[in-house]
This record gives structure tokens, sequence and C-alpha cells, in this order.
């Protein structure tokens, strides 16, 4: 540790402090006070930026190679503070659905990402555990907030049987491949697989189980099974932070541990992976076809782009790896409009059916054209984000010879462009079922904009956020 | 001197100048000619002028926009010019108070504009282009009337039927254009430059001699189509739907004559393949029978005109297929001077009395004096009275056929007959017979009436100018007047008047009688040989059940099976798997460890073997 | 500079148009039409501007974009390219001032229309393979609300998705092919002119050109249309707008046949050498079967579709020639096919806003009552029948003179097509405007104004100044196609060595070890 | 006979058979948690096998680490079944159908 006031963990540190503050404000302020909570973890999260890339001469391994803290590490802590930033302000719309508890739930967000951010750092298969299941016993109490609600709780039921079943299965990996180096350190275990790339029989067990594992996390075929169910039945922002944090949370471990630990076995387990991308993204985007619930229906279509990201994750290079990193860039700005249409029309209407959205454009045209940017990005239509995420990955799949990977994705473009367009058509040209207009707030307005921008700039401008994505999946290389 | 007529006139269809600006052109046209021919008189036996641009210049492909006026072209001018400016005039008083007067002239001058780059085309690329524009302004002008059902559709045959001709055109040029290559020059397209080209080849026989004949044949399709020849000669009397100055101009002195001019102005390329001539002859002369025979039986007065024009068009390329070039080119002009005649005189009569029948005009010998003698001055050139125009150039064509082949010789001269026949016909009905109908018929302006006199003039006298020496080619047959087919023509034409005159000359039953007598003969002759029927029948039942075919195929296997289904497969199957997601957790955990359990099979077999 | 002003001139209208409030549509149409002109005007500048007697890229600027991946900014133009924006400045300008009949959201309207005009002006000036696949995305996207909101009712929820879902697969499997492409080259750059060069010395083997270019010659095809995958198209023209239908047969189908000339011979000589015989096998299902279909239309709209279809069968079989003087004929046929059927289009467009029907048999007569629309759309079938005076005849005579060396079966073909084209734009005319005018439709109106005029003049004048004076553009469009050809025939001279020119399937070969690139993109 | 780390790692196996078999079969919620628990000790024992056979602690370390979040889990578990219990009035994981499809 350094003898100057900076700390490695200083992001940790700061977010604990916050929580710490924000858990006695909880209990001392009066219940009105209660939701000023959102702005001050707001407040909270912003630090949070110019620390995770403070002193960047500074990287390395610490804590005996517990903790890391690189490139990779620290552009995913920002990720999660922007994330966990926009799901609170989404909260806050969200908020008049909520009887009681306002202040726990953003308290819960904010020790998900300290979790996620952890996970991020994670150098040890002892740090990865604890960081997930912060990140996941939070989620399972977000999951379960609307306790009248019977889908809430249905939801968050299954999400907890499930989630426990994949942690089963996650430690019992870890264990085998502990008993196969005798550590459970990163750094150690890539130095052993190195010695043997291809892998025998019981690391390999291990290393499948954790696959299953993470695998749950990110919501792959065949661990996908709870997400629909989930997506639908959590409160909106929880889904919305399900798809966009939990799911890069997800595949920071698998970049960490596919293209890091297990890099030098990449032959033993790319085909698995081309595998699983590909019908990972059949499924997500044939069944979301046959959906007629948006939050269903942005369920499937997470397990699809979950999915995409796969491909970079198979592609195992450095260009996979950048990719990924770019398409989740992407995908928080494109996700999180799209939910916070969802939580606006689900304020005004009461529905997240598809049906509400009919004649969206003339009752609120703000919503109507960001859901439309969203969508299309998602679809990945240029000039927007999606797009040149999706550009990334089918560039990594085609470098390295994965044809049929990479004419699956653009197969399910197409698909996905199916039924994205038929939300398009519900919002433009069908005639609203009432006419009326739907307020938009001005904090609703705003985050729109933001979103839209971010979608637009990562679409236009690639350059500055393509070099920031390669600086940070970098070191996994070295 | 000669382009700037064209462009002139060019210039003209655009601003919709009214008629006054359109003769004015085409007279500066005629004069132009005029000078043209005193040129040409001077010099004579070689082109006039030559001068060409280049319009498309790419490498590989050079196609120019040139002028060629040789003494083929200088007589083909002033027919048109000069044909063409009496039409223009009558025009303006025949049409007057149509609203549609500007247009008229407009395409009027498009399409003479066109005929005049035909005449002129030094390239068959640029003989093709005013070749088809001409057949567009046609199209538009027997349109004209463009409410009355008929006139659109006869335009629209007319565009079509002449379109499938160019069809054998357009290939025929290709053709030859591949063949003008084979001496190792550049390949082109010019006239001047193809013929001795040619004329080396087909020396050399082979190959290239077969090509030369295919390309032959092609480029008579292009004439069959444009000089109505049978059997794509079904548009022409459709064609009467236009106005009469048009059916003047196009459907007797200029348009159809272009298929005669291309004729001759290929003729260094048949004249090195007589089979493709002998096949051209005998076209010719079926044409101007069977045409012929037609005419027998029509009731509209320009439909008997228009059977007539097939039928003298039958005997020009039956001429130019024996060889005759001048004597084709001959009867063309004179031909030219007559029919104009006739078809304005026609025109008098239906526009005094506003119907077409010849069974409701009559008596127009009072009434309108000066229209009828004209008319019948027309008649008796066309039935080849002597001292008349097309006695003398009727009579070269039999001369030269007498010569060269006696089956056609008969044919010729048993059409000029019924041509005497039918022509007789028409005028003791329709003239010389009792008045019938209400109209009460009055002499047409002066303005209509001063055109027809020229060309009544001209009828008489041209057949003393001397075509067939002006325009001249070595290959070129050249028989010497023979009294004997003189004498035996003549003799023809007075039986087929003297039978008209028997028959309609005074009121008869006989014409009834006969028809009763050969029904099969006469509807066979009403019905037009079946033709346009058959024609008809492959249409609905070639082109329109094979686009229903391709329609239907286009539905339901590209649209329904294979696009439709494919979408229609991707969503079922969307649907399909939406219900493994059984909404029971104990279900998913099971599926989840199964799914490990798969994989981890998989992986291990994969990495035991 | 120039060159980015089409581009940019409909981007900023876009954005302008954005920040407009709905409630004031003169605004908006004013925006909108000073965008067009503008563009235009550059268009014209750049066609004026161009050297023909240098040929080649002109009016070039690069700027760098990602230089992580070898993109940059590239604009320019050829020869052919310059035409193409040409055409497409025309059609654009002429379909905003048609666009002036729509009434409805009029500023959703403008802001994807002009974000269609913008991406086809990139697609025709990007020298880049990133931002031309960008752009040509970009192009194929607006169309959906524009033909699901402002289209006919009765077709346009299927007809609007079909065209959408159909033309992404296409882009999607181009994708593929390009991105091949990328990875086949030791150069890791999108650059054309740059792959262009480095390619022309350094040729890609032969197997892997026969692998790649059916990605691109497919891909792309969709879009051209190619039989049999055209069936996207009469429906998508039938129910769009009559300023977007404009737009999409005058110049969204050229971007497919563009692409394949630019990038599937530009790039892939002896892939597209191998598989020209197919092209001009199938395409003369497009002249011949897409004439047929044509033929058996009762609907106006569908029929000038199909002919559409029928039509660009002319400009693939100019391109699979692989002569100069065809493929000057199938760029120029490119140009005016984009004008006159612009103008078919326009012109029903203006009859439909009245009468609400787009059958023919239902209009009849229509002549006496809108003389000037008759008028033009009389010229607008006789230059869509070839009739000479038009540049669609001067282009079909080269394509026929181009086949005839190479192709001859398919030259006869390509000119018995004409025949058809002839057979039903004659009957519909002769259906549509002639004979008397049922009376329903007395009252209709003509177009009467100048400025509703405008447009079709504009349209009709360009028809006829390169029908009659090819000349000039024929030059600007030889400066670019020969050079090309000649790349192409230096690959063909070797190819006939080893491979005879059979339309038999290349084999698919060493597939993955052609694709794995040896350096790391990213990393 | 020594018990030797196979037999360690073939009972931590059973283990966790029997308590996947336990999640899938049975239906009362509260037993599906118990079968979980069942699947982590298992990983517990394999992790205690493991670092007594390889002679250092980090295996040991885990297993405290495990255990502790298990408890967590339990509880925020119970805490839900109770919610359920309140709101369906059962605890079948079975009667969780209304979100499918």
């Amino acid at each position: 540790m350094s003898a100057l006031p900076w700390s490695p963990m200083a992001v940790e540190l700061w977010l604990a402090a916050v929580i710490a503050i924000l858990i006695w404000y909880d209990l001392t302020a009066a219940a009105d006070d209660k939701p000023k909570i959102a702005i001050l973890a707001i407040a909270g999260l912003l630090p949070v930026f110019p620390l995770a890339f403070a002193h960047p001469e500074r990287s390395g391994a610490f804590c005996s190679g517990m903790y890391l803290l690189d490139p990779l590490a620290r552009g995913f802590k920002a990720f999660f503070a922007l994330t966990a930033i926009l799901v609170i302000a989404m909260t806050r719309e969200f908020a008049r659905h909520i009887t009681r508890g306002i202040g726990e739930l953003y308290l819960l967000i904010l020790t998900a990402t300290f979790g996620m951010m952890m996970l991020a750092s994670a150098g040890d298969f002892l740090m990865l555990f604890i960081a997930l299941e912060i990140i996941t016993l939070s989620f399972y109490v977000m999951t379960t907030y609307l306790r009248t609600d019977e889908k809430s709780v249905e939801a968050g039921m299954k999400y907890l049987i499930l989630g426990a079943l994949s942690t089963g299965f996650l430690l019992y990996g870890i264990s085998f491949l502990y008993g196969y180096t005798g550590s459970t350190n990163f750094a150690a275990l890539r130095e052993a697989i190195a010695r043997s790339p291809t892998l025998p029989p019981w690391p390999l067990l291990g290393f499948l189980l954790i696959v299953a594992g993470i695998g749950f996390k990110v919501a792959a075929v065949p661990f996908h099974w709870w997400a629909p169910d989930v997506y639908e039945g959590a409160p909106t922002p929880v889904t919305a932070f399900l798809s966009v944090g939990s799911k890069a949370a997800g595949f920071v471990v698998l970049l960490r541990l596919l293209h890091g630990v297990f890099e030098p076995a990449s032959g033993v387990w790319m085909g698995l992976l081309v595998w699983i991308a590909g019908v990972t993204i059949l499924y997500g985007n044939l069944v979301a076809m046959a959906q007629m619930n948006m939050k269903r229906l942005l369920a499937y279509s997470s397990i699809g782009h979950a999915g995409y990201l796969l491909i970079g994750i198979a592609a195992a290079s450095g260009l996979g790896a950048a990719a990924v990193t770019y398409y989740l860039g992407g995908y928080l700005f494109t996700n999180l409009a799209a939910f916070l249409v969802v939580i606006a029309v689900f304020n005004a209407t009461g529905s997240d059916d598809l049906t509400a959205y009919a004649g969206l454009s003339k009752r609120a045209p703000v919503l109507a054209a960001a859901m439309f940017v969203a969508l299309l990005s998602l679809a990945g239509v240029p000039p927007l984000a999606g797009f040149v995420g999706k550009f990334l990955l089918l560039m990594a799949a085609v470098h390295r010879g994965l044809l049929w990977l990479a004419a699956i994705g653009a197969a399910a473009v197409v698909i996905s462009l199916y039924y994205y367009l038929l939300i398009v058509k519900r919002m433009f040209v069908d005639p609203p079922a009432d006419p009326t207009p739907i307020p938009v707030s001005r904090p609703v307005r705003w985050g729109l904009y933001g979103c839209m921008a971010g979608i637009l700039a990562m679409g236009i401008w690639q350059q500055p956020f393509l070099a920031l994505a390669v600086a940070s999946v970098r070191s996994l290389f070295s | 001197m000669a382009a700037c007529a064209v462009i002139l006139l060019a210039g003209l269809h655009r601003p919709r100048l009214a008629g006054a600006a359109a003769i004015a052109a085409l007279g500066a046209g005629f004069l132009a000619s005029l000078a043209l021919l005193a040129q040409a008189l001077g010099h004579p036996g070689e082109a006039v002028v030559e001068h060409a641009v280049p319009w498309i210049a790419i490498d590989g492909l050079r196609i120019e926009l040139g002028v060629l006026v040789d003494p083929l072209a200088v007589m083909m001018l002033l027919v048109v010019t000069g044909v063409g400016s009496a039409i223009f005039v009558y025009s303006t008083g025949y049409m007057a108070g149509d609203p549609g007067v500007p247009r008229f002239f407009a395409m009027l001058s498009l399409f003479a504009c066109s005929m005049l780059g035909i005449v002129l085309a030094n390239n068959l690329v640029m003989l093709f282009i005013f070749w088809e524009l001409v057949g567009v302004s046609s199209y538009l002008l027997i349109g004209f009337w463009y409410e009355k059902p008929a006139a659109a559709e006869a335009g629209k045959k007319a565009f079509l039927v002449n379109r499938v001709a160019d069809f054998g055109f357009i290939l025929g040029i290709l053709l030859l254009w591949t063949i003008s290559g084979a001496t190792g020059q550049e390949r082109t397209f010019a006239f001047t430059e193809l013929a001795p080209r040619l004329h080396e080849l087909a020396e050399g026989g082979g190959v290239a001699a077969l090509g030369v004949g295919l390309a032959g044949a092609l480029i008579f399709c292009g004439v069959l189509g444009k000089s109505a020849q049978f059997p794509l000669h079904v548009w022409l009397p459709d064609a009467m739907e236009g106005p009469t100055p048009v059916s003047a101009l196009i459907h007797a002195a200029t348009m159809v004559a272009a298929g005669v001019y291309l004729l001759a102005r290929c003729f260094f390329l048949y004249a090195e393949i007589p089979a493709v001539l002998a096949l051209i002859a005998y076209v010719g002369g079926v044409t101007a029978f069977f045409a012929a025979t037609i005419a027998v039986v029509q009731h509209d007065i320009k439909r008997i005109l228009a059977y007539s024009t097939l039928s003298q068009l039958g005997y020009m390329v039956m001429a130019i297929g024996l060889g005759g070039y001048g004597a084709g080119m001959y009867h063309l002009t004179t031909h030219a001077f007559f029919k104009a005649l006739l078809f304005l005189g026609a025109g008098c009569m239906i526009h005094a009395l506003h119907t077409n029948s010849i069974w409701e005009m009559g008596g127009l010998r009072r009434a309108m004096p000066v229209t009828s003698a004209t008319f019948l001055i027309g008649t008796l050139a066309l039935a080849g009275i002597w001292p008349l125009a097309g006695f003398w150039s009727k009579d070269e064509i039999l001369a030269i056929a007498f010569h060269r082949d006696l089956i056609l010789w008969a044919v010729g001269t048993l059409t000029a007959a019924l041509t005497a026949f039918y022509m007789g016909r028409l005028c003791f009905v329709a003239i010389l017979g009792p008045p019938r109908g209400h109209h009460h018929a009055r002499e047409a302006p002066r303005v209509m009436t001063a055109p027809l006199v020229t060309l009544a003039l001209l009828s008489v006298v041209g057949g003393f100018l001397g075509i067939p020496r002006f325009v001249h080619h070595h290959a070129q047959v050249h028989v010497e007047f023979n009294p004997l087919v003189a004498a035996i023509s003549t003799a023809c034409a007075i039986i087929g008047l003297a039978a008209a005159w028997r028959l309609y000359g005074r009121p008869s039953t006989v014409p009834v009688l006969l028809q009763l007598k050969w029904r099969r003969l006469y509807q066979l002759l009403t019905h037009t040989y079946y033709v346009d029927d058959l024609y008809r029948w492959l249409i609905r039942h070639g082109q329109d059940r094979l686009a229903t075919v391709s329609a239907l195929f286009e539905r339901y296997v590209i649209m329904r099976w294979c696009v439709n289904g494919a979408a229609v497969t991707t969503r079922a199957a969307g649907y399909a798997l939406r219900y493994l997601q059984t909404g029971r957790v104990q279900t998913y955990a099971l599926a989840l460890f199964a799914g490990l359990i798969a994989i981890i099979a998989l992986m291990l077999g994969a990495h035991a073997s | 500079m120039i060159i980015a002003i089409p581009l940019c001139a409909s981007l900023l209208g876009a954005i302008a148009i954005l920040l407009t409030p709905a409630d004031q549509p003169g605004r908006v149409r004013r925006i909108a039409v000073a965008a067009a002109g503008a563009a235009l005007a550059a268009a014209v500048g750049l066609g004026l501007t161009y050297d023909a007697a240098r040929g080649g890229y002109q009016h070039e600027l690069v700027i760098p974009w990602i230089p992580t991946l070898g993109v940059s900014c590239h604009l320019g133009v050829d020869g052919i390219s310059v035409v193409l924006t040409l055409l497409h400045a025309i059609c654009a300008f002429a379909g905003v001032l048609v666009s002036y009949s729509i009434t409805e959201r009029v500023k959703e309207y403008f802001l994807f229309y002009l974000l269609l005009i913008a991406g086809v002006f990139g697609v025709f000036t990007s020298l880049d393979l990133f931002f031309f696949y960008l752009f040509y995305e970009m192009a194929v996207i607006p169309m959906f609300p524009l033909i699901g909101i402002w289209g006919s009712h009765d077709i346009k929820d299927y007809a609007t998705m079909k065209l959408t879902l159909y033309l992404t697969a296409g882009a999607v499997l181009a994708l593929l092919g390009l991105l091949g492409l990328y990875f086949a080259v030791d150069l890791r750059t999108f650059d054309l002119v740059a792959l262009e060069q480095w390619l022309a010395q350094r040729p890609l083997p032969g197997d892997l050109q026969r692998w790649l270019f059916p990605f691109l010659l497919v891909g792309f095809g969709v879009i051209a249309p190619m039989w049999p995958l055209h069936s996207w198209s009469p429906i998508g023209h039938a129910a769009a707008p009559a300023p977007v239908s404009m737009l999409h047969a005058g110049v969204l189908m050229k971007l497919g046949s563009y692409a394949i000339i630019r990038i599937g011979l530009g790039l892939l000589p002896q892939g597209a050498y191998a598989w020209m015989p197919w092209v001009a096998s199938l395409c003369m299902m497009n002249i011949l079967y897409g004439g047929f279909v044509a033929l058996a239309q009762r609907d106006s709209k569908f029929m000038v579709g199909y002919s559409s279809s029928s039509h660009m069968g002319y400009v693939l079989l100019g391109i699979a020639c692989l002569n100069a003087v065809a493929l000057n004929g199938a760029v120029l046929l490119m140009f005016a096919h984009g004008v006159m059927t612009a103008l078919a289009f326009a012109l029903i467009g203006h009859i439909y806003d009245q009468t609400h029907t787009r059958l023919l048999g239902d209009w009849g007569g229509l002549a006496k009552a809108m003389p000037f629309v008759a008028t033009c759309f009389t010229i607008a079938a006789m230059a869509s029948a070839g009739v000479p005076g038009f540049g669609n005849f001067v282009a079909e005579l080269l394509v026929v003179i181009g086949a005839w060396d190479t192709y001859r079966w398919q030259g006869v073909g390509a000119v018995f097509g004409v025949v058809i084209t002839a057979v039903y734009m004659l009957r519909a005319v002769r259906t549509g405007f002639f004979g008397p005018l049922p009376a329903r439709w007395a009252s209709l109106r003509d177009a009467t104004t100048p400025f509703q005029r405008l447009p079709y003049l504009v349209l009709i004048a360009v028809l006829v100044i390169v029908g009659c004076w090819p000349g000039p553009l024929l030059a600007v469009i030889d400066s670019s196609t020969h050079s090309l050809i000649d790349r192409v025939n230096a690959i063909r001279t070797v190819a006939r060595l080893d491979h005879p020119p059979s339309p038999s399937l290349p084999l698919p070969s060493g597939e993955r070890g052609g694709m794995r690139g040896s350096a790391e993109a990213a990393g | 006979m020594a018990i030797t780390l196979a037999h360690y790692l073939v009972a931590s196996g059973l283990l966790f058979t029997i308590g996947i078999v336990g999640v899938i079969t049975r239906r009362n919620a509260l037993m599906i948690l118990l079968a979980i628990e069942l699947m982590l000790n298992a990983a517990n024992l394999s992790f205690v096998a493991f670092s007594r056979a390889l002679g250092h602690v980090t295996g040991q370390l885990f297993v405290f680490f495990i255990m502790i979040v298990a408890a967590a889990e339990v509880t925020v578990g119970l805490a839900i079944i109770i919610v359920m219990a309140k709101t369906r009035g059962a605890t079948d994981a079975d009667a969780l159908r209304s979100l499918k499809w």
C-alpha cells in the first residue's frame, strides 16, 4: 500500500463512505426528505469518474493480486457509475409506484454498484465471488421491491432460486480449479493453464461450471431462463439496471476470465462459445418477435444482445474484446433510453403492453423519438452506437474466420429489425387509443436527450470511444 | 445547308408555333432541296454533301450524326418536302377549328423532321434513330384524337407493330456492324464505309456472306413494319383513324416510303445477296396482290386507299427485290404524288360529308368539282392509265418483272387490274354515283383545293421525270420500255375499270349476287384474311397468357413461397420457441442443468477424442 | 470542398427541420427546398468542374476518422459517381418540389426525406467502405417511416416492412463480404482508393475473389434489384408516396448497381469475371420476366415498379458484359432511367392524389382532364420504351451494342425486352389517358402553375438533353469506366489462361485460411 | 481403508447431485432453498478437501465466505418466501406461473 493519501481502492472506499452516510441519513431523515437520497446518491457517484481515472501510472495488482486496478477496471467503474446515475434518475420517475422504503431502494442500487465496481477489479476468485454475491443479493431484494405485486414477488423468487443454483455451479467449478492449481488467484491460474493449454478433464469441468455461472449472469442460452420472467416482473428501473449493469458485470468477468485467465486455452473453449453465442442470438431474437409486453420483449432482445456480445468473447482477440466494450458502452445509453421511455409510458398509461405505445409520436413526440433512436440503435442501424458495436463484433468474427457466427449475427439483425420496426410502426403509424398528450418531466426529457446524444456520439464520432475501448482491454492481452 | 432545315424543324415542335411557321419551315426545306437538286444535277452520280459530327465517341464505339446527300436523298428530300408542304397547307384548312391545332402542327413538324433525318442520315444508327422518331410521331398523329378509342388503339397498334419490326432491324444493324469489322478495320455504321467492305466480304464468301444475308433479312424486317408489308401490314389500315392529312402524309407520301427508301439506301447490301432479294421481291408481290384483293371489298374510303397504298408499296418493294432500284424509287415518287392527292381529296369529301363510307357519298361531281376532278386524275394515275404518272412507273416495274420473273409479273399485272377495279368502284360509287345521305356537300376552301390542284398537276407530269436515271446504282437492273408489257397492263387496267363500271357504274344487283355466291371468299376478304384475328389470338394466348403466368409465378412462387414463406417460418419459429419458457421455475432449473450436462458431455467427449 | 456540400446541405437541412416547430410547415418546406437546391447546385458544380480528360477520382477530401480501424472520411467522385450524384441531386430536388403535396406531418416527413437524401449522397460521394456502408444503411432506414406513415393505406404495412428487411438483409450480407475483403488485404484500411491501388499491384488469389464476390453481388444485388431478389421493389414503389417512389426507383435502386461496379468490379475483378455469366443470365430474367409481369399489372405503380426492375436488368447486363461500351451504357442508363422513372412516379402521384386509385383501368381518358400531366406521362412512357431523343435510348443502345460482343443472345433478349416495354407502356397510356373521360374525373386538376410544373419540366429537360447530346456526359462516364474495364481486362487476360470462362460454380477453398489476417486490428 | 481425496470428492459430488435433484423435484420453496444449501455445502466440502490435500488454507478461507454468503442468501430467500406467502397464501414454487412465454 502506498504512503500517499490515494489508495488504489479509492473508488470503492469513497462509495462505501457514501453508502454509510446515506444509510444514516435514511434512518434519520423525515419521510418527506427520503426522496432526496436520490440526489445525494447521484452527487455521491459523480466523484467516481475522476477517482476511477486518477493516477493512471499507478495501475497494477494490489492486495496480493486480489485487487486489480487496470484500464479495464477503471473503464468499467466509470461505466457502472454512469449506469447507476441513470438508473437512480429513472427510479425517481418510478418512485410513485413504490409504497415503502424508497430510500433503501436507492441504497440497494448503490450497494449493487459497489459490488460491480469490486467485480471489475477482482483478481481472485474469492473477490469475484464476494463481489458477485453483493450484486446478486442486492438484486434479489430490488426485484421483489414491489411487495404487493404478485409479479414482482414471483420474479424475485425465481431469480433467487435460479441465481442461487448458478452460484452453486460457480462455486463448485471454482473448487475444482482450486484443486487443480492450488490457488484462486487469476495470475497464478493463468500460469498453470498456460502450462497445459489443452485443459485436463478436472479443470475443464471446473471451467465449464464457471462458464455456466457467469453465463447465467449474462443470460446466455441455456442459462437464460430466468431473464424474461425476472425482467418482466421486476420494477422497471431494476430491469434496466439488470439489463445493463448486471449484464456488463458478467461480461467484465468473462473478459477477465476468458480473455485473461483462460486465454491460453482458447482453442478449447472457442468452439463452445461460438455455439452458445449463435444459439443465444437466434433464440433471443426469434422469441422476441412473439412478445406483446414491452419489458418482456426487451428481455428477450437483451438475451439476443448477450449473444452478440458473446461473439466478441468467442473471437478471443483484442478486436473482439474492444468490440465487447464498445458495444456495452453503446448498449448502456441505448437500453437505458428505452427503459426510461418504458417508465414514462407506464406512468401515463399504467401498462407495459405494446398496445400502450400506439400513436406515441402524437402523444409525446420526445418519447417516441427517443424510443425510435434507441430501437434503431439496438437493431444496429447507422449512424447510431449499436451499429458501430455490431460492426466491430462482426469484424471480430470475420477476423477470426467465424463466418457462420457472423452470418447468424447478420441474419439476426434482420430479425431484430422486424420486431423493433413493429414497435416503431405502432408509435408512428397507428392511431393512439387515447389521444391525450403524455406530459414528459424535465429530468426524463434531459435524461433522454443525454442518452440520445450518447447514442449519436458513439455512432458518429467513434474514434475517441474506440480508443478508450481498445485501451481498456489492452491490459488483458499484455 | 439541308441540315439547317432539319434543325429548324426540330426547333419548331417545341414552341408549338402554329401552322404558318411549320409551313414556312418545310417550304424553306423544299427550297433548300431544290438547291441541292441543282447541285446534284451538276455532279451526276456522286454524293453532294457528306458531313458528320461525332455523337457518341468512346473507345470501341463511334457513332456520328452525319448528313449524306446523294441523288437518292435529294430525290427523297424533294418528295418529302414538296408533298409535305402541300399537305401542310391543306392541313391549315382541314384542321381549322380543332382545339389541338398547335399540337397537331408540332407533331407534324416533328414527323417531317424525323423523316428528313431518315433521308439524310449517313449511318445506320442515325437512320434508326429517326426511323423510331417517325414511329413515335406517327403514333402521336394517328392517336391525335385520343378521346376516340379506335384512334388511340390504332396509334398504339401502329407503334407496336413497328416496334416488333424494328426488333429485327436493330439486330440487323448490329450484325452488320459486327461483320464490318471482319475486314480488320474498326467497325462502322456508315453507309459509305460499309459498302466497299461488304462487297469485299461477299466476294470472300463463307460465314461472312451468310452473316451479310442474315443481316440483310433482319434489316428487311424493319422495312416490313414501316412499309407495312405482309405480314406486318396490319397497322396501316387501322391508322386511318388519324386525321386525313396525317393519312396522306404518313401513309401515302412519306412514312411508309421510308421502308422503300431504306431498301434503296441499303441496296449496296442487297446487291450482294440475291437470295434475300428474291425474298423481298416475293414479299412485295404477295403484299401487292393480297392488299389489292382486300381493297375490293372495303367500304371506308380511307381504308380503300390504305389497302391500295399497301398494294402499291408491294410494287415498290417487289421492284427493288427484282433489282429495279430506280424503278422502285420512281414508283415511290409518283405514288407519293397521286396517293397524297387521293387522300387529300378523300379528306375534302370526308370534311364536307362527315362520313367515311363510300355508300353514303355520291354525286360529288357537281357539289365539289375541283375535288372530284383532281380525285379522278389521281384515280387514273393510280390505275396506270397512259400518260399519267402511274403508268410510267408501274410499267417500268412490270417490265423488270417480265424480264426477271414471270410469276411476279403475272401477279403484278393481275394486281394492276384489281387496282383499276377497286379505284373504279370507289369513283363510280362515291363521286359519280347518285347523291346519297343528307349532307349538303360544299366545295372545300381554296387553301385545301390548291394543294389538290398542285398534286394533280404533278400526277399528270410526274411520269416524264427521268427518275430512274437520276438515282442510279451500278448493280441495278435496268430495262428498256417494253411495249408489250405496257400494252398488257394498260389493257388490264382498262378491263378493271370496265368491270367496275359494269358492277357499280349504275344501280345493279350483281355485286350483291356475287357476294352471296362467293360468300366464303367475301368473308375472307372482309376479314382481311384473318391476319388480324390471328394476331389477336397470338397476343391473347401467347403474350398475355405468358404475362399472366409470370405474374402468378411472381405472386405465388416468389412472393408467397420464397419470400413470405421464409418470413412466416421465422416468425413461427419465434412463436414456437416461446413456449419453452413455461413459467415453472423448476423446469427452468432442470433445463439449465440439462444444458449444462449436455455442454459438459460434449466438451469432455471432444476432449477425450 | 464542394464535394461535401450535397451531403452536408441535406444533413444540415434535416437538423434545421428538426429544430423547426412542427406548426410551421411552410418554413419546413422552404428549408427542404433550400437544402435540396444547394445540393443540386453543388452537384451541378461537381459535374461541371469534373475534368473528364484527367479521369480518376477528383475533388477528394480526406478526414481521418477512425485511425484505429483504418477508416477515414474520404469523399470524392469519379466519372461514374459524379453522374450519379447529379442524378440524385436532380431527383431529390424534383422530389422535394413534388413533396409539396404532402400536407400531413410535414415536419417529420421532410426530416426523414432529407435523411434519405443525405444517405444516398453519402453513398455516391464516399470513397471509404465503412462510410459507404454506413450511408447505404442510412439511406434504407428512412424508407420505413416514409412509406409506413405516408404510403398508400392498402399495402403500406406489408410493403414497408418487406422493403426495409429485405434491403437490410442484403446490406448485412454485403457487409460480411466487405469485412472479408478488409481482412483479406494486408492493409487494414477501408479506404477504397488505397485498396484499389494496393489490389492493382497485388490482386487477391482468384479463389478468394470468387468466394468473396457473391457476397457483394447478392448483397448489393438485392437493391439493384437482381432477379429473383426483386420482390421487395414493385410493392415498395406502389406503397410509397410519390416523392419517395421517385427517389426509391430513381436513385435507391442504383445504389446496388453502383456498389457492384465500384466494389465488385473495382476490387474483385477476377471474382467479377467468374460470376458475370450468371449475372448476364439472371438479368435476362429481370428484363423479360419483369417485362411480362409488368404487362400483367393493372396497377400503374406496380407496372412502373416491375418496369423498373426490368430496366435495371439492362444495367446489370451492361455491368455483366465487362466491356467499356456496355458499362458506359449501364451507367448512363442508371442516370436516364432514374430521371425517367422519377418522372413517371411523380406523375402517378399527382394523379393518385386526386383520384385515389392507382388502377389504370379506373383512370381512363385523363388526357382530357389533365393534358399537361398526360403529355408528360406519354413522354415518360416513350423514354421508357427506348424512343430516341431520350437518354434511355442512348443508354440502352450502348448496353445492347456492348452485350452484342460479349453475350450475344442476352443482347437479343434485351432488344426484345424493349418491345415488351413498349407494349406495356403504351397499353398504360392508352388505358389511363386516352379514350373518353369518365364523368367522375371531370373535376380533376392539371398541373397548371409553373411551380407545379417545374419538377416535371426539369426531369424532362434532362432526359431530352441527355438523349440528344449525350457526348459530354458520356465523356465523363467514360473517363472512369474505361480505366476500370482496363483493370478488369488486365486480370482477365491472366484468368483466361487458367480458368476457361464457363459459368461453373467456383469452389470455396481455403475459406478460413484466406480470411485470417496475421495482424491484429486492435490490441 | 484410508479416506483419500477421491472419497471426499465423490461425497461432495453426491451431495451436489442430491441438491440439484432436490431443487428440481421439491415443491415447497423452503425445501428448494434447503436443497440449494446442500449444493453450496457440496462446494464447501470439496474446497476443504482440496485445501487439506494441497496443504494450505486458501480453500478453508473460501469456505468461510461461502457460509456467510449462504446465510445472507437464505435470509433474503426466507424474506421473499414470507412475502410470497402473504401475497399468494402459498409457498409452492409451482404456484409461480403468472410470468411465462
